[in-house]
């Protein structure tokens, strides 16, 4: 099935439409079950699709495991494996269509070759690009014999000859061929923006859903003069990033909420010792293990918060697969000129789904560190006290910059110091970072009215499908806005506390039971005690556009109360 | 490097918190010595260390220094090293930091063969937590955590150093400054993992006494060592009594940093590094 | 200087005086310079002093490194070493005496006495109980030889006579002996508890400022039939203390900020498979090493919200050196009953200060884990969903009581899933505990007005001096009041939010540069926007009385103001 | 301890997630063999792991099972044994879960002569994770993390085992059922810490042919083995091309319960043991 995903997706790819693909695994790794869900449009999208217009199932078993996150469009067209019979009414109107897979692929000589005749009757059925499915199954199977490679071309048009016999004019695609687009995930996204941002050093340890960048900086960094080393766990990984740091090279790490909850102590030091770090923590399912394997946003609270002691910090979230991009880069600039550990929060969703990007998009403005100059290096004080916080950065290999650091309550020498003026001191300069941060870097999002009776607040994977609920009530006529902070340490609280008050009803809507988001927005901003209206559920499952819809109809009600009394008054 | 550097070069003007006739004097002024004669350039030297008293050392040493969290100085030194390959890394830190809370890191970056060089003051005690009990004290001590007598037989860190792969091997005595600056000197030239076992008395937690009975118990390396012999070498650890000093082992084999430049080859060979373009290009459906 | 302090606090604690005592030292672990105060009165006392009365200075250059933390009353009673000139005007009235310490030690024949004369003299002016102090001398070097003692009992009757050259009536204090008292320190009272609660494993890795209950714990529980461990680190000491209460037998380990931090994880295991854990934190000057020996409360956020995913947890604050004892046992009782880490947050200024303490107030109720029953037992669920979300447990060697757990998400069985569904209805359990546990142990204090016009909010270690400041303003006839939560997580927040509704004015006052408490009180109640008053400073400096009511005094005039026109309104 | 159990006795029916054809499959069963042959009382078994594909293991053993956190078995084993002695405590896991991550563990818990089993289910890879280098994968493999080919030398988990002071050191092979059978026999008798390294093939990152090639290098322990002899154990370490399996090394010394109990009888010998007045006592001034 995900091999099929693949074709069928670099080959809308290549005319140019928009992709996005997921998918899910059992928890067995080889021979388990799988799912592969692709959404392909002419025009930019935003999420992956709440309902399902087409379904291939070899297996129902296996479609068992995964109906819960697979919602069928009333009229779905469903292809499945002849001799397997359906369950009941999949959908009202769906068509439901045997198809002897498995024989037909053997005669047609690739016996393992269903797959392929599936995406060649869905191909037909919907209009896609046949030339370019040939030229995809023709690279996909590249290395294989010209025998395999003939044998799925015939298969592949058997699926076209058999479409014939399908009848669903309804469901052909309509679109003009574009200009080829890149397709990725969010963690390719992230490891191309560290090299882009001049990362040369990655220490990591695997961990779901984020190895792959490891997987792709341990291939490409070599090739540039750089270096990865897998480290024997977390501790080790963000000591190395700390170190490479400090040694004057941008450094990086990437991990997920376990491998971050390990972290915590190391990036106090950072903090305190003020050397830039990147940490990408892609996450899933928690507490603990939890659900390795899918999304959630309950890592939020930590990364804000995480760790011993008044530690300054910045974090910076991951909207969509683009942003993985962007956000990546802006991470490193943040480190660098602020001298900070940086968090990147992305999730499963973002990380290990793959979209269609525009190439142009993958570019982004980098920082440098703020090097002391000559005048500084006299009298070196690296933790000088300046009106910004940022202090004069040397690194080993200056001459006239040595300085000695440490973990301890320092002075503007980097001398250890346990007296208490110092100490509140230095508080005060490192937290002063943060104002000139939130005035530098003010990232948000902004979709909808200018004037709406219903604000939304979501942060990360979640926005895709916001925008589009905002698209669609937009649409039918509803004052509807939403507001993304991009940056959530420090949060851009002005214009979060402004957006609040310019809404009649708050809607939070976020993927964590404990409601993170929304707690965390009460720190900073106020939210109006009976206009908030919180929807905070686990993860595990995709925030869906109607899923939001519902949510914002359902305090739409309320918007209408409050008009009468104003009408009265008026 | 420039050729004149003396021990001075490398003091600043820091007073160290150790408590008269710690041990750790010593060792620093070993070190002072050894960076003269490897005639390190302070600005191309970064002493890494962990928490503990010992691991206060890179504040008294005029190079770059990082006094960092406990047990994490050889995950920080190694990206030291990795990232700027020119540098002297220098990793400094006590027993306990390097084998109970560190001692993971200790087998890894030894295995790895690192190329850094790594000084244990070894006292046979926590000492900044006011003593108690480390993996190195011997079994039957009563200390803070131990008032029945340490149920744990110490371990000897030169024997695991061995055991971790480490290509260089040796022990010291802090008592003997001399013989120590040599170690170093020895230690800092090696290519590779070098690992240096510095006993180094806490007369507070371990008695005043400690530095007579170690000095009773010191012998130089039987005239016969063999030490490309692992074999023979762990036969001088976990000894009876007696304490031998000098170099335990030493083999060469290719180091973190040949293997990091292997692997640069290998990805690249004397091709022009790959552009953006280059490495978009598996995500681009242009077949 | 500490010894003395031992000696005359023991004494006073033998004739039932109520004493508080706290040492500071120097970076230097031997022969460096150290402090030691000591408050003493007739009557309950809750803080270290603000105002220094007495006292005794060896070495001018010493004293100068704790100046900043000790205030002398305007007439302060200054004995110094006659040969060391004093700085200028120490205080104004003060009465300043030089004093041949080490000679007239040395001629009495106790060279090392010096101390022992300055108590005898200090006794003498203050008349403190002569007869005590000697006994407790005696006691002190009860294990030299008779030379010894006899010199130091010599030197200090020396000091008693030194004494009557010195004219200060008025410092006399005025007192009937009473019962003696026990006299011991946080972390003294932190080990008793847990015995007294029935943890009999300990496992711990040493770190200032909490290894005094490593210590106590390693030499106490083998004498009981427990056992103690010190593990090569935290991440071993945490587990090891999650195996052992899963194996049935309550368990405990304690840390300072960067242990808890690597406790993160682990923390979050012992949530999800629910298992009991309690952790005492002693906090110290935080980010990363910070300030060790000096006090700070910057692990607020960290033991609410650390950790990656949704996990919920128990939070419990120690606000005295008696508290540290009843919350420690509160940890066990309701880690035990609802299954859960609990984190009992001390620090640094209640762990090593030492205070004199009735000896029946150290006791507690006890509560245990709700064992499963033989009809529970059947078809086993270990983490059956029940209304108060608290599940019947087996522990290994109850026959038929066998179970497998794990880190992943889980069914009632315990066994794995990957599904939405089972995430989001297992997250309700869990936190459903929260609810009971909330109603069940809504812990806090409260002091002063019942309609206060000012209301303090603080926690731990400042409310011995808040209560003194509310003590002083109440008497001046100031309607304030101070509410002080002592379950952290979960908060008992319709108790506090009554509280802050029932003022004018809110003074929050704690010792965390980045308003740790007060951000996390805003994510459970409303805060008046304009009639809040933040009071947050870095720690390494004891939150003095005095400076609390200069507090409370800044914010007062607004109370005027807001009374005006309410009259007017009348 | 009953006498009637048979490897039924111990499977639960739960379906292992694990690929078809993974070697863990053969650990389990002579795992359930092994259980009934030492007729552990199920009830007073404790079977925890770390995380990994052989972590998975506890899942399927009607015992007391705990499968916990990547690298943390060890510490929760030792504490499960401490608590409560009279349980057996077997710890089960991966080369990466024991090594990587959890090598601090692994070389304290062996050094204490912790009272378990430890099980390493060794595939020289990371499995779950889909394919990374562990420090088991040998020099110059091509992983999903070391495409040039990793540059680390694997290490031998048993010569690891007995430098770290391991008193019962065996490897096995998941493909002789019959013979891991015995060797967990063995594992479990043992007073004090038994490590048990099972090559366990992992068909789906390490080739389907590796199952093939290691039957091909094991070898049975040479006649002449002294296993008392640490210098003779290691030298059937790190070998070249065989696999040398059976009991490597054993010795037996005094276990941390031993210990544990020996603290107890000095700290309170046959005495009655002290009430809360006498715990108090130091903190009262009655003198
Ligand atoms: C994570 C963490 N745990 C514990 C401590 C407390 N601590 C500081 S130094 C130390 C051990 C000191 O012993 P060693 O490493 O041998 O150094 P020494 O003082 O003997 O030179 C400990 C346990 C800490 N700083 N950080
Ligand atoms: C703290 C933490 N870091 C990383 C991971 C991801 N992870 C899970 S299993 C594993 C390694 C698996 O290898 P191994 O222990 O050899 O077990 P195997 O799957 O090969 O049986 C890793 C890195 C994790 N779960 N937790
Ligand atoms: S405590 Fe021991 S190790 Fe630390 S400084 Fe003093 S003598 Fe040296
Ligand atoms: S991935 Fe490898 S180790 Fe994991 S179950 Fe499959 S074969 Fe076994
Ligand atoms: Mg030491
Ligand atoms: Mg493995």
């Amino acid at each position: 099935a995900v091999a099929a995903g693949d074709i069928l997706s670099m080959a809308c790819a290549r005319d140019g439409l928009h992709v996005i693909k997921t998918e899910a695994y059992g928890p067995q790794i080889r021979g388990g079950e799988s799912s592969c869900t692709v959404r392909i449009s002419a025009n930019d999208i935003h999420a992956q699709a709440d309902l399902i217009d087409a379904l291939v199932v070899f297996n129902w078993a296996d479609f068992a495991r995964f109906a819960s996150e697979l919602t069928l469009a009333p009229d779905a067209l469903i292809l499945h494996e002849a001799n397997d019979t359906p369950p009941e009414n999949l959908a009202p109107q769906a068509q439901v269509i045997g198809v002897p897979f498995t024989t037909t692929a053997r005669e047609s000589g690739a016996p393992s070759g269903k797959n392929i005749l599936g995406i060649g009757m869905i191909a037909a059925i919907l209009g896609l690009p046949i030339e370019s499915i040939r030229a995809a199954i023709q690279r996909r199977f590249a290395k294989k014999t010209a025998a395999v490679i003939e044998g799925n071309l015939k298969v592949f048009d058997k699926g076209i000859e058999l479409a014939a016999l399908v009848d669903a004019p309804s469901k052909k695609l309509q679109y003009t061929a574009g200009e080829p687009r890149l397709f990725m995930s969010g963690n390719e996204a992230s490891a191309v923006a560290a090299i882009e941002a001049g990362c040369r050093f990655f220490a990591g340890y695997p961990i779901t859903p984020s190895s792959e960048i490891l997987h792709f900086l341990s291939e490409w960094l070599p090739r540039i003069g750089g270096s990865c080393l897998q480290t024997e766990d977390e501790l080790a990984a963000i000591g190395a990033v700390v170190g490479g740091s400090f040694a004057g090279v941008k450094s990086m790490t990437a991990t997920s909420g376990p491998g971050l909850s390990l972290m915590s102590e190391m990036l106090g030091l950072a903090s305190i010792a003020e050397i830039p770090a990147v940490v990408v923590n892609v996450q899933r399912g928690g507490p603990s293990t939890g659900i390795p394997t899918k999304s959630e946003q309950s890592d939020l609270m930590h990364s804000v918060f995480g760790g011993h002691g008044d530690m300054p910090r910045a974090v910076i979230s991951v909207c969509d697969i683009e942003d993985s991009f962007h956000a990546t880069v802006d991470a490193f600039n943040i480190a660098e000129e602020f001298q900070l550990p940086v968090i990147v929060l992305s999730d499963q969703s973002i990380g290990q789904s793959k979209q269609t990007l525009a190439a142009n998009v993958l570019v982004h403005d980098v920082v440098d560190r703020r090097v002391a100059t000559p005048e500084e290096l006299k009298d070196f004080k690296r933790y000088l006290d300046t009106p910004t916080g940022i202090s004069p950065v040397s690194t080993p290999g200056m001459s006239g910059g040595m300085f000695q650091t440490n973990g301890l309550e320092h002075d503007e020498k980097g001398r250890p110091s346990a007296m208490y003026s110092v100490h509140e001191r230095m508080n005060e300069k490192r937290y002063r970072k943060l104002d000139a941060l939130a005035k530098k870097y003010p990232l948000f999002r902004r979709y909808g009215a200018t004037k709406p009776e219903v604000g939304i607040l979501c942060w990360g994977s979640t926005t895709g499908a916001v925008r589009e609920a905002v698209d669609k009530l937009s649409a039918e006529g509803i004052a509807v806005a939403a507001f993304v902070p991009r940056l959530l340490m420090p949060l851009p609280a002005a214009e979060v506390q402004a957006f609040i008050d310019s809404c009649r009803e708050v809607v939070i809507t976020e993927l964590s039971y404990a409601k993170q988001f929304t707690q965390y927005l009460r720190t900073v901003v106020d939210l109006p005690r009976n206009h908030t209206h919180v929807f905070a559920r686990s993860g595990g499952k995709a925030l869906g556009v109607r899923e939001i819809i519902d949510q914002v109809r359902s305090v739409l009600p309320k918007v209408a109360d409050v008009e009468i009394p104003e009408g009265v008054l008026a | 490097m420039s050729a004149c550097y003396t021990p001075q070069t490398y003091k600043n003007d820091l007073k160290p918190v150790w408590c008269p006739g710690c041990g750790d004097f010593g060792v620093l002024n070993s070190l002072y010595k050894a960076l003269a004669d490897t005639k390190c350039e302070p600005h191309d030297t970064v002493v890494v260390s962990g928490i503990g008293c010992s691991s206060r050392l890179p504040g008294y040493v005029e190079t770059y220094g990082f006094n960092s969290l406990h047990g994490r100085a050889l995950p920080i030194a190694t990206g030291v090293k990795l990232a700027s390959p020119g540098l002297n890394v220098i990793a400094v830190g006590g027993d306990g930091d390097g084998i109970a809370i560190g001692g993971n890191h200790f087998l890894h970056t030894a295995r790895r063969n690192t190329d850094l060089t790594y000084i244990m003051m070894d006292n046979e005690i926590y000492g900044l937590t006011k003593g108690q009990a480390a993996p190195t004290t011997p079994i039957g001590d009563k200390t803070k955590s131990t008032i029945y007598g340490n149920p744990e037989a110490g371990v000897d860190p030169c024997a695991l150093a061995i055991s971790f792969g480490a290509s260089w091997v040796a022990r010291g005595f802090s008592g003997d400054v001399k013989g120590t600056t040599e170690l170093m000197r020895l230690a800092i030239e090696h290519k590779g993992f070098s690992f240096l076992n510095i006993i180094s008395p806490c007369v507070t937690w371990r008695g005043d006494d400690q530095h007579k009975e170690i000095r009773a118990k010191v012998r130089p390396l039987p005239a016969d060592h063999d030490n490309n012999s692992r074999e023979s070498a762990l036969r001088l650890t976990n000894e009876n009594g007696i304490v031998t000093t000098g170099v335990l082992y030493q083999n060469s084999q290719p180091t973190l940093v040949d293997e990091i430049l292997d692997i640069r080859w290998k990805a690249q060979g004397d091709k022009q590094p790959p552009t953006k373009k280059d490495m978009l290009r598996q995500f681009a459906p242009a077949f």
